[in-house]
């Protein structure tokens, strides 16, 4: 009986569409996101190939070429080194992606752990970390930031470094949140009623109801992280040349804006598709995962 | 008519204590409120023109310096300006609890002794011939009575000076507002009203200019000053003339250092492009350097070796002292000092070509300095600038004993150091000045530093503002004489 | 729970958030790596002359100690003097707070103004194109990095066009731009939260209660729905404090207004600690006060919190 | 022969509240005989729910003693209760909520089989997954499936699977049914007496619905204000009601019947928060038959010769 | 007795991402003049959707296929959305709803959201509205009602929130109330206490209810006529009493004998097998044929129309 059984259950899996397709189904439904993943997936595809796009290097200076307009050789145009402006924009798509997704990692990391324990465990771990997340986020993030990366030094990690301090804290308080109610739940009760254990539940009962909440948090944290980095960058605390990396050359495109308008223009447009693209995947994942979201 | 003229400063003026200031914003501002002791003619020789002093003399000795103040100059309060004010002034200087950066040039002072109200004598301790040079004359006499009525806050926050253009507000982080003073003992302003507008953002400020909001931003870096000319910018006069200043790459010599060897300076030397740099920072708006002291000077050593391009022998030096596949370095520049930034990078691609692989390192200003006192950069991107006409600022570094020694990365030649000394103590400036030559030559066959360029200065402005030709100059330099500018 | 003792916990509350601000302020500068007056003083400075600062600024006292003492000088009203200015921070901050403020409160405004109405719209026109609209530009405006906007209005507006004057501040005109970009930015963040709480509060019980008994739709918008909606709204807006203020510190610089933005950036760069640190205290505890009033404020607005007897 | 199964005494569980404490359950004696089915009634608030989370341990007494076949269960930590959690399992009121919306209905029923080891291997499991389903009236198919992907009913269906598949002694059932529509009703309803009937089990079931607890009980507690008042066998409570408070609730009840409808109403005024319950007797203020006594002396729940007990001053 | 409102052939879709929502097909009902008409059903088969399309109160993803509701001759769904705001919805029709805690606004207290009905629908000079408001309150029995209505929602409990809102309905003055599910939340000594009022209101206004339940003992207790819904669909209209005593409709018969009284045992229970249709695709034909015992091929094919078998009694099945 029991082979049969086994049997029978597998077909029926094959025949049932599985929930992450079903997410997915919902997720390709919204066009908008389907539209900022595709532009995530370029990013992260120029990130990759990015040495085979283009026949420059980031890093090659040319003196006499400089602040040239867009033409065929430089499509779009030389920076203020004389470098090729659209090498160095594809190739600061590694950047941009390593800063954001370091960030995300770092704040991610910090903030979900402190988030489950505040929301797990309350009573006093509770207290002190949400009073701790109530002192960071009275500095706005830039500000902090600036003065940590102002007095540690400029440089990639010192920027993780700084963004992220204050920013786990919106981790900590959306999984904390999240995690109260599901703590609540009458299905974390039943849980108990039947034996599991702690851990157990943590495990197989709320990490997996808050790791929904999680993603869409990466989403819509990156976009911040990525913008706050570039904004490091402009007030001159960010990260550093010759790194090609748009916030720095949007930054130092800035004082070319009246001669090669098109250094700090482009350099904010890839900086504002990115953006954008995990704006709409943080919102399209926001319905996506939701399956009761939608009226039946 | 316009009568206002507006000047776009990218930094905001700390405060205006001509004792204590140590930007240069300040002392434009002060430039035209104060009237300096002594100035300096185009040539860079001290004169009485334009200052407080109708004629200053120096005893044979070189230790006793005689000033003779003018009569009938007023404070802004309407004062008379006196040789106490002028005495009150150096004392202000000497007094260590006012901390004045220029304290330790005054040290030398041991009396001051007045001759009626009008003659002020300074008898230094010992004879001291650059005395003027060091004690930085230009600094500005200031109102005794005033100041010990008010007190230093209440100067700072409303300062009277001699000058031509009397303070009227200081709106902080928006701009401070000057206007003519009537009773002005000199050559009268023109000029209705000054208006210092900060700008701390680079492309606002040329924005501003560009529209009509400014008319006038001193010391403009060359890169934008090339770029409205090159367009014809409507409505901008433009105007060059060259600094005392010049820029250069410091190697740290110490024993454990790759660059402790001559022979890898030399290759660097060798390697370096300076034209390359200076079409990629500067435009036209530098003239490559041989030696350290500018060329306008006459201590200026032509001979100095230049290091023309020439990669092969890069090559070679650098396979003889033992590096034929180059090696792993650092080029450090300060952040958010653009040109320096651009620089080290050019250089970066420059040196790959010999096998020397640098990393550029930008480090926030303290930070900056920080490591490289303490020899932790490997090569860095310096600049120097002398605001008086002796050029030992330039040179002073070199010498075993300077405090600027280990700072620029260390150097040591016994040669050297006796030049220096021997310069210190020569009163003859001619004489100087074949000794300061002498002395570059030498270092630059060391490479002890590797001087790149010195910069000219381009300002472009409202055009229908008049400046007189004679203050384009780096020992002038318009921004201190407001009062001979006027609109067409 | 009566309203006064509601106010009560509230403002005890706060204490240890104020102390840990403090905390943070202080300990940033203490703990970095390498001493803080080497830094301040860079490389030329005699030992004399860092001996004497260090002893000024109480940098040779235990740690805990400097921190008691710089707390009760700021209780006092002082927080030390600038290095770069040696004037007081508390009189470099006077003078350029109300620039700061001027910035954020139209900055807020505008994005206050625009976001609730544009959210209010697209609530009540839901799937409408109107509401793809607002979503759309709501997502755009924030995936702009605000200094980058600021350069490009200013570039448009100012050198191209030439409608307001590049000279900081000097007058309404100039304030458009600058509060504009705020604005827009900010925008964002009012808009989707205020289209959302107006979507949940239309379907609320009561809403349909009032159009039952015959309310018309305009008034119960205006009458029972935006003033249930204003609760959530001041949280966002106490919420977003800091970031307008950060905004508002990447606007000053690029419009040339020398407010408190300005100062802290330089200060930075500069490395004038007790600027930073006066600064940082300044808005920190500008945005703690923020959210102590906007509480306050909920307690006007509702009942719940202000009359005793809560249910739950 | 009965014997009794799980035992309270004095059970007490108050929530910190800003008000002061919420004494949800105030003093609660009850037994509950194995075999048989318990069935307490009480409007919403009286503390029905937090007593059978209290009697499993899922939330820790105030005070007072919970006794499981006579051992005193109070004290023990999570492993001590783990082997007892096989024996006593749970149904919940809302279905919608009971189920963990991120596993499969296997998941849910599997998990007590795995935790208290009782399936070897995937095979067994699936065996005994798939008959419990059938029991319920439920496919094969539906092992695969998410809780959205199910009505409430069925959610409910596996809410009880997963109480039954584990074999337990006593299932506690809180308002298993109230959040479904009675012709769903009425299908649980079927399934649990079925089970009870088949397995031998005890029940402990809570409702606010008098008609339900009479068709399910045998022995009826009515509780009010975290206190039973009145506790017996089910006919002799529904025949005779003695404390003014089972009378009033059990003729407010309105019958489907239109030849008889509410005549009068003996119940007026509403439960007092539990934060602040009277004094003496909790009933007195809405009590028609109030003594002076009663708004002193707290009545004790007294048993009576017919077998009941009740906690009123008139008896 | 005059026909007060008569709903025929009312159709109600909802557009949702899934597809169209079909919770209305063909709804037929006639309320008369001061009668309780009770409308009956399982969750979600349209019950509420009925109520709220009387009112123009549907949400916006409604799309009113066809149909009429006429009120007084005049027919509801042709009015616009203005004129039934100023005209009907208060004033001749209102409504209560099942949460009595969602449905009074948190920020005003009890008499500001009376005394908005009152302004809008009785001319009164100021002075005399709070007078009004008390009486409105003691209509409903509520006691301490002088110092009740100067209190928040806040501070008070179900029962009293829910005869707070018929006071507010009732002070509106209208002549056709909609209560849909006022009881399913209370308990039910307080659901005992709300029909006692209800049924004095009845007695002394000749009120016009139309009552929505799912509990066939509430209506027992208070309704005249019944209409009982099945899938978006009337089942069959009949008196309150035919209820009990002569259903028709197998459904009818089902739902009937699954209450529970106080005499019926678990055995007389009745079960429905199957669980009720999604609206997305609802089953063709009558679309309760899958769980109908007496289903015959014709009920998977046409949709039996309401045939009216004796006076005030209309069933809709093929086998009737
Ligand atoms: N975790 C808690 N914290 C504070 N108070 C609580 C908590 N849980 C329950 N209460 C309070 O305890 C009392 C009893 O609650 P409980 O849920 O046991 O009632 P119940 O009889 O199950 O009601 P219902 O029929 O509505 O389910 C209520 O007043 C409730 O507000
Ligand atoms: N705005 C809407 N969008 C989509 N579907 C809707 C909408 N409103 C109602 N429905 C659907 O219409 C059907 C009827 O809903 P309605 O609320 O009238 O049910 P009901 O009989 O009142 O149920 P209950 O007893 O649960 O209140 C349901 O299937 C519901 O899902
Ligand atoms: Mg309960
Ligand atoms: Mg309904």
């Amino acid at each position: 009986m029991s082979e049969d059984l086994q049997k029978e259950i597998a077909s029926l899996k094959q025949k049932k569409t599985g929930q992450m397709y079903l997410t997915w189904l919902r997720f390709k439904r919204n066009r908008l996101s389907v539209v900022g993943l595709s532009f995530v997936l370029l990013v992260i595809f120029i990130a990759i190939f990015a040495p085979l796009l283009t026949p420059y290097e980031p890093y090659d200076t040319n003196p006499f070429r400089r602040l040239e307009s867009p033409s065929r050789e430089h499509l779009l145009g030389t920076d203020e080194l004389g470098r090729d402006l659209l090498t160095r924009l594809l190739y600061g798509s590694r950047i941009a992606l390593q800063v954001g997704i370091l960030i995300v990692l770092f704040e991610g990391f910090i903030g979900i752990s402190f988030g489950l324990l505040a929301g797990y465990f309350g009573g006093w771990i509770d207290e002190i970390i949400m009073r701790l997340v109530d002192v960071l986020r009275s500095f706005p993030v830039i500000i902090l930031a600036m003065a940590i990366a102002g007095i540690m030094g400029q440089g990639l990690f010192n920027v993780v470094l700084a963004i992220g301090l204050v920013g786990w804290t919106t981790y900590a308080r959306m999984v904390r949140g999240k995690i109260l109610s599901i703590k609540e739940s009458d299905y974390v009760e039943a849980a108990f009623a039947t034996g599991e254990s702690t851990v157990s539940v943590i495990l197989r009962y709320i990490l997996p109801n808050v790791l929904p909440t999680a993603i869409i948090m990466v989403c819509i944290m990156m976009p911040t992280a990525l913008i706050a980095s570039a904004t490091l960058s402009f007030l001159g605390v960010g990260v550093q040349p010759p790194l090609p990396c748009w916030g720095s050359i949007a930054a130092a495109g800035r004082d070319y804006i009246t001669r090669a308008p098109w250094i700090s223009t482009t350099a904010g447009i890839f900086i504002m598709f990115t953006v954008l693209g995990f704006n709409f995947i943080g919102d399209g994942l926001r319905d996506a995962f939701d399956p009761t979201s939608k009226r039946n | 008519a316009q009568t206002s003229v507006g000047i776009a400063l990218q930094v905001e003026p700390s405060k205006l204590n001509p004792i204590t200031y140590q930007d240069t914003e300040t002392g434009f501002v002060l430039g035209s409120i104060c009237d300096p002791l002594v100035t300096l003619d185009e040539e860079g020789e001290f004169i009485a023109d334009d200052s407080v002093v109708e004629s200053f003399s120096v005893d044979e000795t070189g230790s006793e310096y005689t000033f003779v103040i003018r009569e009938g100059i007023t404070f802004h309060n309407g004062d008379p300006l006196t040789a106490h004010d002028v005495k009150f002034t150096f004392e202000a200087f000497m007094d260590e609890e006012l901390g004045s950066p220029h304290h330790r040039y005054y040290t030398g002072i041991e009396s001051l002794e007045m001759e009626g109200d009008y003659v002020l004598t300074v008898v230094l301790s010992e004879p001291n011939v650059t005395f003027l040079t060091m004690s930085r004359l230009r600094n500005h006499v200031l109102p005794k009575d005033y100041i010990e009525e008010v007190g230093w806050e209440g100067y700072e926050r409303n300062p009277i000076g001699s000058g031509p253009f009397k303070f009227v507000e200081h709106s902080p982080g928006n701009r401070i507002v000057l206007e003519k003073f009537d009773d002005y003992w000199g050559k009268k302003a023109e000029i209705d009203e000054i208006v210092f507008r900060f700008y701390p953002e680079l492309s606002t400020a040329i924005m501003a200019l560009e529209t009509g909001a400014v008319d006038f931003m001193p010391e403009m870096p060359a890169e934008e000053f090339m770029d409205l000319q090159d367009r014809g910018a409507p409505g901008l006069s433009f105007e060059t003339y060259q600094k005392f200043e010049d820029h250069r790459i410091c190697f740290n010599k110490r024993e454990d250092s790759e660059f402790s060897d001559v022979r890898v300076r030399q290759a660097v030397a060798y390697a370096i492009d300076i034209n390359e740099l200076i079409a990629l920072t500067r435009g036209d708006m530098a003239i490559p350097a041989r030696g350290r002291i500018p060329s306008f000077h006459p201590a200026y050593a032509e001979n100095a070796n230049a290091y023309d391009v020439d990669l092969d022998k890069a090559r070679e030096l650098l396979a003889e002292a033992g590096y034929p596949d180059g090696f792993k370095t650092a080029i450090y520049a300060p952040a958010g000092y653009r040109e320096r930034v651009q620089e080290a990078q050019q250089i970066q691609q420059q040196l790959a070509q010999i096998g020397i692989q640098a990393e550029v390192v930008t480090l926030e200003w303290g930070t900056y300095l920080d490591v490289t006192a303490e020899g932790e950069a490997p090569m860095f991107r310096e600049r120097w600038s002398a605001g008086v006409p002796e050029p030992i600022g330039f040179v002073e570094s070199w010498h075993s004993e300077s405090s600027w020694n280990p700072i620029f990365g260390t150097y040591e030649n016994p040669d050297v150091d006796a030049l220096l000394d021997e310069i210190m103590q020569t009163v003859d400036s001619q004489k100087r000045w074949e000794l300061y030559r002498e002395l570059q030559e030498i270092a630059m066959d060391d490479v002890a530093d590797y001087p790149l360029y010195w910069p000219l200065i381009g300002e472009a402005f409202n055009e229908d503002l008049y400046i007189p030709d004679n203050l384009w100059n780096a020992f002038r330099r318009p921004i201190y004489y407001i009062n001979y500018w006027s609109y067409q | 729970m009566k309203k006064g003792r509601y106010v009560l916990k509230r403002l005890v509350r706060t204490i240890p958030i104020v102390i840990g601000v403090t905390l943070v302020t202080f300990l940033i500068l203490h703990l970095t790596p390498g001493d803080p007056v080497r830094i301040m003083l860079g490389p030329y400075a005699t030992p004399e002359n860092i001996a004497i600062l260090r002893a000024q600024y109480g940098l040779d006292q235990p740690l805990p100690v400097q921190y008691l003492t710089w707390l009760g000088n700021i209780a006092r009203g002082d927080f030390g003097t600038s290095i770069r200015y040696n004037r007081p921070v508390t009189e470099l901050i006077s003078d350029r707070i109300g620039i700061t403020v001027l910035l954020t409160l139209s900055g807020l405004f505008i994005s206050v103004t625009l976001g609730s109405i544009l959210g209010i719209l697209a609530a009540l026109k839901q799937n409408s194109w109107l509401d793809y609209l607002c979503t759309f530009q709501a997502m755009f405006w924030i995936s702009i990095p605000g200094f980058w906007l600021a350069i490009i209005f200013l570039y448009i507006f100012g050198l191209q066009l030439r409608w307001v004057p590049i000279a900081g501040l000097t007058g309404f005109v100039s304030l458009i731009l600058p509060a504009l970009t705020i604005g827009l930015q900010e925008e964002a963040w009012f808009a989707r939260p205020m289209r959302a709480e107006m979507l949940g509060v239309l379907n609320e019980g009561y809403i349909k209660a009032a159009r039952a008994k015959g309310v018309r739709y305009f008034q119960v918008v205006v009458k029972h729905a935006l003033r249930n909606v204003m609760v959530p709204m001041i949280t966002m807006l106490a919420l977003r404090l800091p970031w307008v203020i950060a905004g508002s510190v990447v606007v000053e610089v690029v419009f040339a207004w020398g407010g408190m933005g300005s100062l802290l950036v330089n200060s930075v760069l500069a490395r004038d600690y007790p600027v930073v640190q006066g600064v940082l205290l300044i808005i920190a505890l500008s945005v703690v006060a923020a959210n102590l009033f906007a509480d306050l404020v909920y307690s006007l607005v509702d009942p719940r919190i202000r009359v005793e007897g809560g249910k739950k | 022969m009965n014997s009794t199964l799980v035992e309270v005494r004095n059970l007490k569980k108050h929530f910190p509240s800003p008000a002061g404490p919420v004494k949800a359950v105030d003093g609660v004696n009850l037994k509950i005989e194995k075999g048989t089915s318990f069935g307490l009634v009480g409007e919403s608030g009286c503390g029905k729910s937090t007593l059978i989370r209290v009697m499993l341990k899922l939330l820790e007494p105030t005070d007072g003693k919970v006794f499981f076949r006579g051992k005193d269960i109070t004290g023990y930590g999570f492993r001590q209760m783990r082997p007892l959690r096989k024996e006593m399992a749970m149904v919940f009121q809302d279905p919608h909520l009971a189920l963990n919306p991120r596993m499969t209905v296997f998941d849910i029923i599997s998990r007590p089989l795995k935790i208290h080891g009782l399936a070897r291997g995937k095979g067994e499991l699936m065996v005994q997954v798939v008959e419990t389903l059938k029991a319920m009236g439920l496919q094969t198919e539906h092992m695969i499936r998410f809780p959205h992907e199910l009505s409430g009913g069925q959610k409910q269906r596996i809410g009880v699977a997963r109480a039954l598949v584990v074999e337990p002694e006593i299932i506690f059932l809180d308002e298993p049914t109230s959040a479904l529509d009675v012709s769903v009703q009425t299908k649980i309803l079927k399934l649990l007496d079925k089970a009870r009937r088949e397995r031998d089990l005890t029940f402990f079931f809570i409702s606010h619905d008098i008609n339900l607890i009479r068709v399910v009980a045998d022995t009826m507690g009515v509780m009010y204000l975290g206190k039973i008042v009145e506790t017996g066998p089910k006919e002799i409570l529904l025949e005779d009601p003695h404390h003014p408070y089972t009378r009033g609730l059990f003729a407010a009840v309105p019958e489907p019947d239109p030849d008889k409808i509410i005549t009068e109403i003996k119940l007026t005024g509403e439960v007092p928060s539990p934060v602040n319950p009277p004094d003496g007797c909790n009933f007195n203020p809405r009590c028609p038959y109030v003594q002076s006594r009663c708004r002193e002396i707290e009545p004790e729940l007294k048993e009576l010769a017919d077998g009941r007990s009740v906690a009123c001053h008139l008896y | 007795m005059e026909e007060l409102l008569k709903i025929e052939q009312l159709q109600v879709a909802f557009s949702t991402e899934e597809g169209p929502v079909e919770a209305l097909d063909g709804v037929e009902l006639t309320i008369l003049q001061g009668t309780f008409h009770g409308l009956i059903g399982e969750t979600g088969c349209g019950k509420s959707v009925t109520g709220q399309a009387i009112l123009g109160l549907l949400d916006n993803n409604a799309l009113i296929k066809g149909g009429r509701i006429l009120y007084r001759d005049q027919d509801l769904l042709r009015l616009s959305p203005r004129k039934i705001e100023r005209t009907i919805r208060g004033k001749e029709i209102a409504m209560i709803f099942q949460d009595p805690g969602s449905s009074l606004n948190p920020l005003f207290t009890i008499k500001n959201q009376i005394e908005e009905a009152i302004r809008l629908h009785r001319k009164a000079p100021a002075e005399k509205r709070e007078e009004m408001v008390l009486q409105a309150l003691k209509q409903v029995k509520l006691p301490d009602a002088e110092n009740l209505m100067y209190r928040y929602p806040h501070q008070l409990s179900g029962g009293m929130k829910q005869r707070v809102m018929i006071a507010m309905m009732l002070a509106c003055n209208p002549k056709l109330l909609i209560a849909d599910e006022p009881t399913t939340a209370l308990d039910v000594s307080i659901q005992a206490q709300f029909i006692k009022v209800l049924k004095e209101l009845k007695e002394k206004l000749s009120l016009t209810v139309l009552y929505i339940t799912h509990d066939l003992a509430v209506i027992s207790e208070l309704c005249d006529y019944v209409s009982v819904m099945y899938a978006g669909r009337i089942a069959e209209n009949l008196s309150m009493r035919d209820l009990f005593k002569d259903p028709r409709h197998p459904y009818t018969i089902k739902l009937v004998n699954s209450v529970l009284g106080a005499t019926t045992t678990l055995d007389q229970l009745e079960e429905i097998p199957g669980s009720v249709p999604r609206l997305i695709n609802p089953p063709g034909g009558c679309r309760f044929h899958p769980r109908c015992e007496e289903a015959i091929p014709v009920c998977s094919q046409e949709a039996p129309p309401l045939r009216e078998i004796k006076a005030n009694h209309s069933v809709a099945c093929h086998r009737r």
